[in-house]
């Protein structure tokens, strides 16, 4: 089952990772953003072939974002997480598109979601959000029941409906009575 | 507006003539359409010039919500990424869960997880083989095999008290033990869905307006499946031997025998006939299960799950769902609550990115097949 | 009474009877379609109250070609019904064939006008797959007409009527097998049903022609499909299935023609609109191209 | 309230016309719904539609496009996103049209009440004429809601289509307040990438903040 892989990423990669075996089959490798790139290039040429998906972790207190590249291999069977972190105020991180061309819609959601640049993706318009002006969802400083409740509320939107559903339902009755 | 690589945004049509091309709004109201999910045409004539696919129609923040609901509250709003296949989901989170935790679940717990997975799988795979005659204009086979569908229901209802979402796995184990009498409804069952096969080989697989519909429609090869992210039934329909079953065992499926068999060459007729191996092989494995179905405990006593706190850290699980790989990304800061769900769903790649190269070219006749034959699920694209 | 006055009663006659009849069969078509699909299905009088429905609503239009176009279809239908015998009922005393034909397209020349009108893509699209279809069964159907033609030497429906009136025995079906296949296979294209049914194709282009007309515009669409059955049923029965003496039978033989047709829809996909019209002229144009030089030859 | 009463006047005008109780019994008897899937309740539609329930024998069925249907279908929660299109639909239908909304999503938000995306209230945007509880509700009580609806067509109660003439100023009032938005609801973004950079020139950038 297993390849070996994280002794020869250490041999390879030497300082620039850090890496782990998390569970069985489930390593963790962590390296700097710029190194992000050559690392998943080099995964790649080593039958790290399908890229599941990539997400983004919002560690506030640490001010950081954590980007997460889940990579498969269909030979050793391996799944490996490659996580960098970005500073939070200018997030910024190179596209994967060259590698895995699917990765960009991902990279366009993440953008959307948490803010994050990718410099590169063709197409970072919104995906999801219709008139999407707040912070980007996922953050975790944006608090999405306030959202919620200050305009998808009726009370919220000041609405009081200039018609009364109850009335008609108690005319009804007595209308049928009247018909009989 | 993005492309892959080798197309350029103008085409020579459009440059001499404004009124060549056309916008067609293939969804999100559109009966060929699959859920809630759109995609703009740029049309000359009924050929396909380029595509923009239009998400976020089911967009409802489950990964924000699930942030802020505790870890089992989180059960009852998961079941809801993925629609027609919901119970992948909740063994994925779950399995997450129990991975972060560092508990091994009771075997029998196992056994039924992997019997509702099954169950919920052979529901998915008749929905998505209806769905590709429904978008052939083929009703008939939709209509028949919608009324096998709800017989699964009507078990999972006795099962678990819910008829689409089921909210039955729990970190741990499962809700509550199979009832009397439940299993020998399911052979009962099950004979009756591998009795039906041959009617549906007749109606669909062996029609021949099926097969030249579907024949040589949407190929993909096999290295270009692995590296775009395509799973499951897609993938294996190229021949690749990939199924998340076999190669990150989980639940029962490490005791049980799995004979996936492969339908090779990577058309739409390919995928479409490997859903009908797989769906017999499901019934097969749901027969294995059942009899190798072990007594004991059917769930891990955690205390009060509403109380569950799980320790620092983060996991990866999949499994493999009736589209493909359903993953669940789980990170913990040690609280009442996740501090992050990041979901993997089966249909992004084939639905935002594989349209691009694959619509590209294509008349309009072929758009709604093509969907179904990727079996792409809005739901799990908007989440 | 004078002659006028009877041959306008005669005429307001097959215009309703003929959207009564294809109504009722529209009905029962989707009482067997549910059949087969193992469901009750709606009542056999679904049809009328579905058109009623549909005059009750208000409608929207888009200009006045539309207006035109759809009352020129439906018109153009009404035409062709008043050419078609009902058993002995014949209102001209002759009807051609040809005459059949020629006013059978201007139905769909209507709608062309009308629904391109809409501006709606789904609907051009739609609409320009049943022009193409058309000269995919058109074709075939010619030629088996031709093979009569040669035989009989007159293109009046009511010689060939006569002409089988002798019984089963008689009937063209027997005459002209090749000839029979090929319609068969044209009809299923021409009342649009699978594998043909392009011109509609939901989960392609969403209805195509119908996917702008609204209310009273749809209840006409509704009324042109029931005039169309009737007309294109009648017309094979007349060629092939030895007419009819009484209503009755006449009514029968037409149901028992599109019966065959919804038995075949209900277990067919579609093809792609390419792969229709090669259908058609390689299976139905060989069939009806053998009976042409069959007759010629021997015949 | 007696200006606001539609039912009322509906009533008399019904009365009025002698034909009203038979257009009604066809417009009960024949309700084409949109074919369109809002939301996860979508998914009791086909066993509804198919075999086993056979909505068809009620005379009802999908149709293709807004302009042929009679009854909207909001099934489940609805995105804002999708509420604009569900919006333009419903104006596109042609009247008498009926809207029902599917499980507890519409009503109150349900189980997305605190979702940033989903909208609560369907109430507020376009006119309901029938609500079915459940999340979500079984086939058979959506062919119950079904036949209760057309109870209510039958009795002319059904008049939520008035009611949007008559009252349209404050559906689109609530629908401009959820859809166009021209300022953040909470706190603005500024997104400090808008002037989309080049690589090199966040590369160069950062470089020259580290020097600082």
């Amino acid at each position: 089952m297993s390849d070996n892989i994280l002794a020869r990423a250490g041999k390879m990669h030497g300082d620039k990772i850090e890496c782990r075996e998390k569970y069985k089959a489930q390593l963790e490798i962590k390296t700097h953003r710029d190194y992000v790139l050559n690392l998943l290039t080099w995964l790649k040429s080593e039958r790290y072939v399908h890229l599941s998906f990539m997400s983004c972790i919002d560690w506030i207190e640490e001010n950081e974002f954590e980007l997460v590249w889940h990579v498969f291999s269909y030979e050793s069977k391996n799944h490996i997480l490659v996580k960098t972190r970005l500073n939070r105020e200018k997030p910024w991180m190179h596209t994967a598109i060259n590698i895995w061309p699917h990765v960009q819609p991902y990279e366009q959601e993440i953008h959307e979601m948490f803010g994050v640049y990718f410099p590169g993706n063709p197409d970072l318009s919104g995906l999801f959000l219709h008139n999407w002006l707040d912070l980007p969802p996922l953050r975790k400083d944006f608090i999405a029941k306030d959202y919620s409740l200050a305009l998808y509320t009726t009370d919220a939107l000041g609405l009081t409906p200039p018609f009364d559903d109850i009335d008609i339902v108690e005319i009804t009755a007595e209308e049928s009575r009247d018909g009989e | 507006m993005y492309l892959p690589d080798g197309y350029t945004t103008l085409d020579k049509i459009s440059e001499n003539d404004d009124y060549a091309v056309y916008d067609l709004f293939f969804g999100p109201n559109h009966p060929g359409m699959h859920g809630n999910f759109g995609y703009v045409l740029d049309m000359v004539g009924t050929e396909i010039l380029r595509v923009r696919p239009n998400a976020g129609q089911l967009h409802r923040g489950f990964e924000k919500a699930m942030e802020n609901k505790l870890w089992a509250q989180n059960l009852s709003l998961i079941p809801r990424v993925c629609v027609p296949d919901p119970d992948p989901n909740e063994v994925a989170y779950c399995q997450a869960v129990e991975a972060i935790l560092g508990v091994e679940i009771p075997r029998r717990a196992r056994y039924i997880r992997s019997i509702v997975l099954e169950m919920s799988r052979l529901g998915s795979f008749l929905m998505g083989m209806g769905g590709v005659g429904g978008a052939l204009g083929h009703y008939s086979t939709m209509y028949l095999m919608m009324i096998d569908r709800d017989l699964i229901l009507d078990l999972f209802e006795a099962l678990t008290g819910g008829r689409v979402y089921h909210i039955y796995n729990i970190p741990g184990g499962v809700r509550r033990d199979i009832p009397d009498g439940w299993t020998d409804k399911l052979l009962e069952l099950c004979d009756r869905l591998e009795s039906k096969l041959p009617e549906w080989d007749r109606l669909l697989y062996e029609n021949p307006v099926v097969q030249d519909r579907l024949g040589g429609l949407g190929y993909i090869s096999a290295e270009e499946a692995m590296s775009s992210g395509i799973t499951g039934p897609s993938l294996r329909a190229c021949g690749v031997k990939a199924d998340v079953r076999i190669d990150t065992p989980y639940a029962a499926y490490d005791e049980i025998e799995i004979n996936s068999k492969l339908s090779e060459g990577g058309d739409a007729l390919a995928r479409a006939v490997q859903v009908r191996l797989d769906f017999e092989e499901a019934v097969n494995i749901i027969r294995r299960l059942v009899k190798q179905l072990p007594d004991g405990d059917y769930k891990l006593d955690l205390g009060n799950i509403s109380k569950l706190r799980v320790p620092k850290g983060d996991a990866y699980s999949k499994v493999e769902a009736s589209k493909g790989e359903f993953g669940y990304y789980v990170v913990s800061d040690g609280g009442l609550k996740p501090y992050r769900v990041s979901v993997r769903g089966p249909s992004m790649p084939a639905g935002m990115y594989l349209c691009h190269k694959h619509l590209r070219g294509m008349k309009i006749d072929d758009v709604a097949v093509w969907m179904a034959s990727f079996a792409i699920c809005p739901p799990d694209i908007d989440r | 009474m004078n002659a006028y006055a009877l041959l306008g009663i005669k005429l307001i006659g097959v215009s309703f009877g003929s959207m009564a009849v294809g109504l009722l069969f529209m009905g029962l078509g989707r009482k067997v379609t549910a059949r087969i699909q193992r469901r009750m299905g709606p009542p056999f009088y679904q049809s009328f109250i579905d058109v009623i429905k549909c005059f009750t609503k208000t409608s929207i239009t888009h200009n006045f070609v539309m207006d035109l176009g759809i009352i020129m279809a439906l018109g153009g239908l009404i035409a062709t019904a008043f050419f078609i015998p009902f058993a002995n009922f014949s209102i001209l005393g002759s009807s051609s064939v040809v005459i059949v034909l020629y006013l059978m397209s201007i139905g769909y020349l209507g709608m062309a006008m009308g629904v391109s009108a809409s501006g709606n893509p789904n609907a051009t699209i739609g609409i320009s797959r049943a022009l193409a279809l058309m000269m995919g069964y058109e074709i075939p159907f010619v030629m088996v007409i031709m093979a009569m033609l040669i035989t009989y030497n007159s293109s009046d429906l009511l010689t060939y009527a006569v002409a089988q009136s002798n019984g089963i025995g008689s009937w063209h079906i027997w005459k002209y097998p090749l000839g029979f296949i090929a319609v068969e296979i044209a009809f299923q294209a021409m009342v649009g049903e699978a594998p043909y049914d392009h011109m509609i194709a939901p989960a392609e282009i969403a209805s195509g022609p119908m996917v702008e007309l609204s209310g009273k515009y749809l209840g006409i669409g509704f009324l042109l499909h029931a005039v169309q059955l009737y007309v294109e049923t009648g017309l094979i029965v007349n060629l092939f299935l030895g007419g009819a003496s009484s209503w009755y039978v006449m009514l029968v033989k037409m149901f028992a023609v599109y019966f065959t047709t919804l038995s075949i829809n209900a277990v067919m996909a579609r093809y792609r609109i390419e792969q229709g019209i090669r259908h058609l002229w390689i299976w139905a144009g060989s069939f009806g191209l053998l009976q042409l030089i069959y007759t010629r030859i021997w015949g | 309230m007696e200006m606001d009463n539609l039912y009322l006047a509906n009533l008399r005008e019904e009365k009025q016309n002698m034909w009203g109780g038979l257009v009604n019994y066809f417009r009960k008897r024949s309700m084409w719904m949109l074919y369109y899937c809002t939301g996860c309740g979508a998914i009791e539609l086909p066993p509804t539609m198919t075999s086993r329930y056979d909505m068809e024998r009620l005379g009802m069925g999908p149709m293709a496009t807004p302009r042929q249907a009679d009854l909207l279908l909001i099934t489940g929660y609805l995105s804002v996103k999708t509420l604009k299109r569900v919006i333009w639909s419903y104006e596109q239908m042609q009247e008498p049209k009926y809207v029902v909304g599917f499980g507890s999503c519409p009503i109150n938000g349900g189980i997305y009440w605190d979702a940033y995306p989903v909208i609560n209230h369907l109430e507020a945007f376009i006119p309901v004429d029938m609500s079915i509880a459940g999340c979500m509700p079984r086939p058979q009580a959506i062919i119950d809601a079904f036949e209760k609806l057309m109870g209510e067509i039958q009795e002319g109660k059904a008049i939520g289509y008035k009611r949007y003439e008559k009252h349209y100023d404050w559906y689109k009032k609530n629908q401009d307040a959820v859809l166009g938005r021209t300022e953040a609801v909470l706190k603005p973004w500024n997104d400090p990438f808008a002037s989309n950079p080049s690589v090199d020139e966040l590369m160069a950038l950062e470089k020259g903040e580290s020097n600082v």
